[in-house]
C-alpha cells in the first residue's frame, strides 16, 4: 500500500541527504584544492630531498621527471639528475616488491652512463626490528655502491669476493635478499629503456630546461 | 522517558574513565592495536580522532531536529567520513611523516565504532554544549588510553618515549612490542588490570555497605 | 606466468604474512565478538570474504573510471569544459567517503536479495551481513585497491585487486575460526576473574600473531617454487 | 576554472551517488520485501543500528529477534546506552528500571552434602571442565557446584552457597550470561510475572528410584502436580515443566500444586528471598 506514496516521496524523504552530499562534496574539493599543491610538495621532497644521497654532486633543484617504459610494458616515471652546472650526473628510479614482512620501497641511484650503481636509499619499510631493518642503515645501503649493472646482484654471507656480490646483513638475509631482488628486477627491466635516452644530444637540451618550467607550475 | 539526560559537565566526565571507550566499552580496537608502538603515532591519531568526533558531534547536534529515523546512520557516515578526509589531508599536508606513518590507519577513523556510537547516545539528542563536552570527555578518554598503551608498548620496545631515550643504555629492546603480537598482548593484560582495579574496587564498596 | 606469480604472491600475503586481522589489526571486533563458537565464526569469515570481493569489485571500478588522478569520466568532463589538458581534474578525495557509501549500500542490498531469494542461505550467513558494514577489513581493503590505483607505477588490475579481496577474507576466515576453537577449549580453563573475557581473548591473539610471524618470508619460497613449477 | 569544476564535479558524483544508491536500496526494499515481525522492526529501529556485535549477538538484526523472543534483556546495547535500553522496554511494554522481567532460574535445590559424590575429582576447578568428564557426582543433571556462574556474573548476582548456585534477585538483571556459561544447562530465563515465581528446583528426569539413589531432594516424577494442576503443569519424562505462557501470578494451581508435592521441589522463587526454603 506504501507503493506509490512511497516513491513520490523519496526526494521529500532524502532531501537532507542529497544536500549534504552537495555540500560536503563542495566541502571537499575545496579543500582538496586548497591542500593539494602543499600535498604534492611533500610527496615531490620525499624523492627529491634524498637525490644528493643518491647521485654524488647532484642538485635537486635540477631534477627532471622523465617518463619510461618498461620492458614490462608499464609507464614509469624516472627521474635524470643534474648537477647545478647542468651537466647530467645520472638517474634515479624508484622500485618496490615485497620484503620479508611488508613491501619494500626504495630508490636506486645510477650513474650517468647506467653502468654502475651510485646509491641507493630505502624509503618505506616494515622490516623486523633489530635486524632486517638494518636495511635502512647506511652500512648495508653503502654496500650497493659502485656495483655493476650488467650482472645480478648475488648476496652471499661470506666476504664478497666477485664484484657483483652483496654481502648479507646477519640475521636478516632474507631482506636482503629482498633488496638485491628488488635492484635486480628494477634494473633488467629499466636499464635498456634509460640507456636509450641517452644523455647528451638534443634530447637532454628539452630535458633540462623543463625543470625550471616545472618549477614554475607546481609551486603555489 | 524515566531519567533525565546527563548535563555537558557529566558527559564531558564520563567520557574519562567512568565511560572510558576502550577499557569500559570496548570500542575503535582498529586504531588501539594498531598505531600505538609509537607515542607519536598515538598522539596524532588520538588528536585525529578527537578532531573527527568533536566536529561531527557539533555538525549532528546542530541538525538533530531535520534527522529521519531511518536515514540518520546514513547521514552520520557522511558526515564522519567528510570531517575524516579533511583530516586526512591536513596530516598530509602539514605533517607529512606522520600521515604516511599512520597510513590507512587515518581513514579507518571513519568505521571507528566511538564516533557513530557517540553521535547516535548523545549528538543526535543534545544541544550543541553538551555534545561538545561528550565529545571533548570521550576524545580524553580515547587519547589517555591510547597513551597507556603506546608508553608501555614504546619505553619496552624501543627503549624511548615520544622519542627521547629513557631506559638505560644496557636495556635490550623488546622488539615483540613493537611488532603486532606485543600490541594484543599489551592491550590484554592492561584491560586485565583495569577490570583487576575495578573488581577489587566494588569488593571494597560492596563491604564498605 | 609473471601475472599468476604475482596474483598468488598478493593472494598468500593478503592471507598469511600479513594477514589482515593479525598483523594490520582490522576487523578485530568481529574477531572478538563473534568468536565464541565455531560455526558462527567460520560464517561470519565467509560473509565477510563475499563482501569484500562485491567491495572490491564495486571500489576497484570506481576508483579506475572516476576517482583516480586522471581518470576517464573527469577527463572528459575537463575536455567538454575546455579545460587545458596539460593539468587534470583529481577526485580522490572524495574516495573515503564513496567507499563507505558504497560498501553499506551494497551490504544492505545484498542482505536483502538473499533473504528475499534464497532463505535457506540467509538463515546460515545472511545474519552477518549487516555486521559487515562496519568492519574495518572492507574499507581496509578498498583502501589497499585505492592505494595501488594512485600510483602509476603499479596500476593494479582488476584481478589484482580481487585476489587481494579473496586472500584478506579468506585470511579473516582463518583467524577468526582458529579463534573461535581456541576459544571454545577456553571455555573449560581456569582463567583468572579480570582476564575473562576480552583480556584473555587479546592474549591468545597476540600469541596467534606471534605465530602467524612464522609466515614472514614464505614469499620468496612461494615464488621460487611457482617460477620452477611454471617453466 | 580547475577549482570550480572539481567542486562542481565532487558536488555532482556525490549527489547522483547518494540519489542513486537511495533509490536502487528504496526499489529493492518494495522488490524483495519480506515480512518481519512488526515487533522485530520496531525494536531494530530503536536500536543505533551500528551492528558492532558488542551484545554478543551477531549484529543488531539477531539482537532484535532475540529481544522479541524473550531471550535477552534491553540493556545489552552499549552504543545505545541508556536512552536505548529505555525505547526498548517501551516496545517490549516492560519497564526497565522496575528490571526486566526475564530473570534466570536454576532447576536443582540439592546442596553439596544432599547428593551423592560419586568420586574424588581432580580436574580443573570449572563445571566445564567436569562436566566433560561426566560430572563429580551422582546426579548427571544437577548443579556441579564449580561456580561457572558465579564468575560470568558481571552484577555480582551468583554466590555459590555449599556448592549451589543461589541467584540474588534484588541484583539480577536478566543479561542471561549465566544460562550461556551452565555446562548442563539447568539455568534457564523465565517471565517473572510476579515478584516470587514457581519454579522446579529439579532437573533430573530419570525415574524416582534412580533418582533417590543419588539426590536427597530431587523430584521423584510423581506427576501429582500435573494431575492436580494440570492448566499449568505438564509432564516431561520424570519432570514437570510449568507452562510460563499461561502462568498467572494468582492461579490456583500454582498453590495446590506446591502443597501437594511430596519433594518440595516447586519453589518460589524471587524477591524477597525466601529465608529458608525447606
Amino acid at each position: 500500500m506504501a507503493e506509490a506514496p512511497k516513491s513520490r516521496n523519496f526526494i521529500g524523504q532524502a532531501w537532507l541527504v542529497i544536500l549534504l552530499a552537495l555540500l560536503y562534496g563542495g566541502a571537499l574539493a575545496t579543500v582538496h584544492t586548497a591542500l593539494s599543491a602543499r600535498i604534492a610538495e611533500n610527496k615531490r621532497n620525499e624523492t627529491y630531498s634524498v637525490i644528493p644521497i643518491l647521485v654524488e654532486g647532484a642538485d635537486q633543484s635540477m631534477t627532471a621527471e622523465v617518463s619510461v617504459e618498461g620492458q614490462n610494458g608499464k609507464e614509469l616515471t624516472v627521474y635524470r639528475v643534474l648537477d647545478s652546472g647542468g651537466h647530467h650526473r645520472g638517474w634515479v628510479l624508484p622500485a618496490a616488491g615485497q620484503g620479508f614482512a611488508d613491501q619494500i620501497e626504495i630508490l636506486i641511484g645510477l650513474d650517468a652512463e647506467v653502468s654502475t650503481i651510485a646509491g641507493l636509499y630505502v624509503l618505506g619499510q616494515k622490516e623486523t626490528p633489530g635486524l632486517g631493518d638494518y636495511i635502512t642503515g647506511e652500512g648495508f645501503r653503502n654496500r650497493f655502491r659502485g656495483k655493476p649493472t650488467d650482472r645480478p646482484l648475488v648476496v652471499v654471507k661470506s666476504d664478497p669476493k666477485a664484484n657483483n656480490e652483496i654481502l648479507a646483513l646477519t640475521g636478516a638475509t632474507i631482506s636482503s635478499e629482498s633488496v638485491s631482488g628488488i635492484v635486480n628486477r628494477a634494473l633488467a627491466n629499466l636499464k635498456g629503456p634509460i640507456r636509450q635516452l641517452a644523455p647528451g644530444g638534443g634530447e637532454e637540451q628539452d630535458e633540462a630546461s623543463s625543470p625550471a618550467d616545472r618549477q614554475g607550475e607546481t609551486g603555489p | 522517558m524515566t531519567r533525565g539526560e546527563p548535563t555537558a559537565l557529566e558527559r564531558f566526565i564520563n567520557g574519562i574513565l567512568p565511560e572510558n571507550p576502550v577499557y569500559r566499552q570496548l570500542l575503535g580496537m582498529c586504531p588501539v592495536l594498531a598505531v600505538t608502538n609509537g607515542m607519536k603515532p598515538a598522539m596524532t591519531m588520538a588528536g585525529a580522532t578527537a578532531f573527527v568526533l568533536i566536529l561531527a558531534n557539533i555538525m549532528i547536534s546542530l541538525m538533530r531536529g531535520l534527522l529521519k529515523p531511518h536515514l540518520r546512520i546514513l547521514v552520520f557516515t557522511l558526515t564522519i567520513a567528510t570531517f575524516v578526509t579533511i583530516a586526512d589531508r591536513l596530516l598530509a599536508a602539514y605533517m607529512y611523516e606522520m600521515s604516511k606513518q599512520l597510513g590507512p590507519y587515518v581513514p579507518l577513523i571513519i568505521v571507528n565504532c566511538l564516533i557513530i556510537s557517540r553521535c547516535e547516545i548523545c549528538a543526535s539528542k543534545q544541544d550543541v554544549r553538551v555534545a561538545v563536552a561528550d565529545g571533548v570527555g570521550m576524545s580524553l578518554g580515547f587519547a589517555l588510553a591510547l597513551a597507556s598503551i603506546a608508553t608501555v608498548r614504546e619505553i619496552l620496545g624501543s627503549g624511548t618515549w615520544l622519542g627521547l631515550p629513557v631506559m638505560p643504555g644496557f636495556w635490550p629492546n623488546w622488539g615483540i612490542m613493537v611488532l603486532p603480537p606485543g600490541a594484543f598482548l599489551t592491550l590484554g593484560l592492561l584491560l586485565g588490570m583495569v577490570e583487576w582495579v575495578n573488581q577489587a574496587r566494588a569488593k571494597k564498596a560492596g563491604k564498605r555497605e | 606466468m609473471e601475472t599468476l606469480t604475482g596474483l598468488v604472491l598478493i593472494f598468500i600475503s593478503a592471507a598469511l604474512i600479513n594477514n589482515f586481522v593479525l598483523h594490520y589489526f582490522v576487523g578485530v571486533c568481529p574477531f572478538l565478538g563473534v568468536s565464541r563458537k565455531i560455526g558462527t565464526a567460520f560464517g561470519m569469515g565467509c560473509a565477510v570474504t563475499f563482501v569484500i570481493s562485491i567491495a572490491a569489485l564495486l571500489s576497484w571500478t570506481l576508483t579506475y573510471f572516476i576517482l583516480r588522478p586522471g581518470a576517464p569520466l573527469p577527463s572528459w568532463v575537463w575536455a567538454v569544459a575546455g579545460g587545458n589538458p596539460a593539468t587534470t581534474v583529481d577526485l580522490s578525495v572524495l574516495s573515503y567517503i564513496v567507499y563507505i557509501f558504497v560498501i553499506a549500500s551494497s551490504v544492505q542490498f545484498v542482505e536483502m536479495y538473499v533473504r528475499k531469494f534464497f532463505p535457506a542461505l540467509y538463515k546460515s550467513f545472511g545474519v552477518y551481513l549487516p555486521l559487515i558494514t562496519t568492519n574495518c577489513a572492507i574499507l581496509f581493503a578498498c583502501l589497499e585497491i585505492m592505494k595501488h590505483l594512485q600510483d602509476p607505477m603499479r596500476l593494479w588490475g582488476l584481478h589484482e585487486a580481487l585476489a587481494l579481496a579473496i586472500g584478506g577474507g579468506v585470511g579473516f576466515t582463518i583467524a577468526i575460526s582458529l579463534m573461535a576453537g581456541i576459544r571454545e577449549d577456553m571455555d573449560i580453563c581456569d582463567v583468572p576473574k579480570p582476564l575473562k573475557g576480552a583480556g584473555i581473548a587479546l592474549i591468545v591473539a597476540g600469541i596467534m600473531a606471534m605465530a602467524f610471524m612464522g609466515f614472514t618470508g614464505v614469499q620468496n619460497g612461494v615464488e621460487t617454487a611457482l617460477s620452477s613449477l611454471l617453466r | 576554472m580547475l577549482t570550480v569544476v572539481t567542486v562542481v564535479l565532487a558536488a555532482v558524483v556525490l549527489a547522483v551517488l547518494a540519489v542513486g544508491m537511495g533509490y536502487v536500496l528504496g526499489w529493492a526494499n518494495r522488490k524483495f520485501h519480506v515480512a518481519v515481525d512488526p515487533k522485530v522492526e520496531a525494536l531494530l529501529g530503536a536500536m543505533p543500528g551500528a551492528n558492532c556485535g558488542g551484545c554478543g549477538y551477531v549484529g543488531c538484526s539477531e539482537y532484535a529477534e532475540a529481544l522479541a523472543r524473550g531471550e535477552a534483556g534491553v540493556t545489552l546495547c552499549a552504543p545505545g546506552g541508556v536512552s536505548t535500553a529505555e525505547q526498548l522496554a517501551d516496545i517490549m511494554g516492560i519497564e526497565v528500571d522496575q528490571a526486566c522481567p526475564y530473570r534466570a532460574v536454576l532447576h536443582c535445590s540439592a546442596y553439596e552434602h544432599q547428593r551423592l559424590q560419586r568420586r574424588e575429582y581432580f580436574g580443573e576447578r570449572t563445571c566445564g571442565a567436569a562436566n566433560l568428564v561426566g560430572g563429580t557426582q551422582g546426579c548427571a543433571y544437577g548443579c556441579l557446584g564449580f561456580g561457572d556462574c558465579e564468575l560470568v556474573c558481571d552484577y555480582d548476582a551468583i554466590e555459590m552457597v555449599d556448592g549451589l548456585c543461589i541467584i540474588d534477585y534484588e541484583k539480577c538483571v536478566g543479561c542471561g550470561a549465566c544460562v550461556r556459561a551452565c555446562p548442563r544447562n539447568i539455568i534457564s530465563m523465565i517471565p517473572f510475572k510476579a515478584d516470587r515465581m514457581l519454579v522446579v528446583v529439579c532437573a533430573n528426569k530419570d525415574n524416582a528410584r534412580e533418582v533417590k539413589e543419588v539426590c536427597e531432594v530431587g523430584c521423584s516424577g510423581c506427576a501429582l502436580c500435573a494431575r492436580k494442576g494440570p492448566e499449568l503443569f505438564s509432564m516431561d519424562g520424570g519432570l514437570p515443566i510449568i507452562d510460563y505462557e499461561a502462568y498467572t501470578p494468582d492461579h490456583p494451581d500454582l498453590e495446590i500444586a506446591r502443597e501437594k508435592c511430596p519433594k518440595k521441589t516447586l519453589v518460589f522463587m524471587g524477591k524477597p528471598a525466601e529465608p529458608e526454603s525447606f
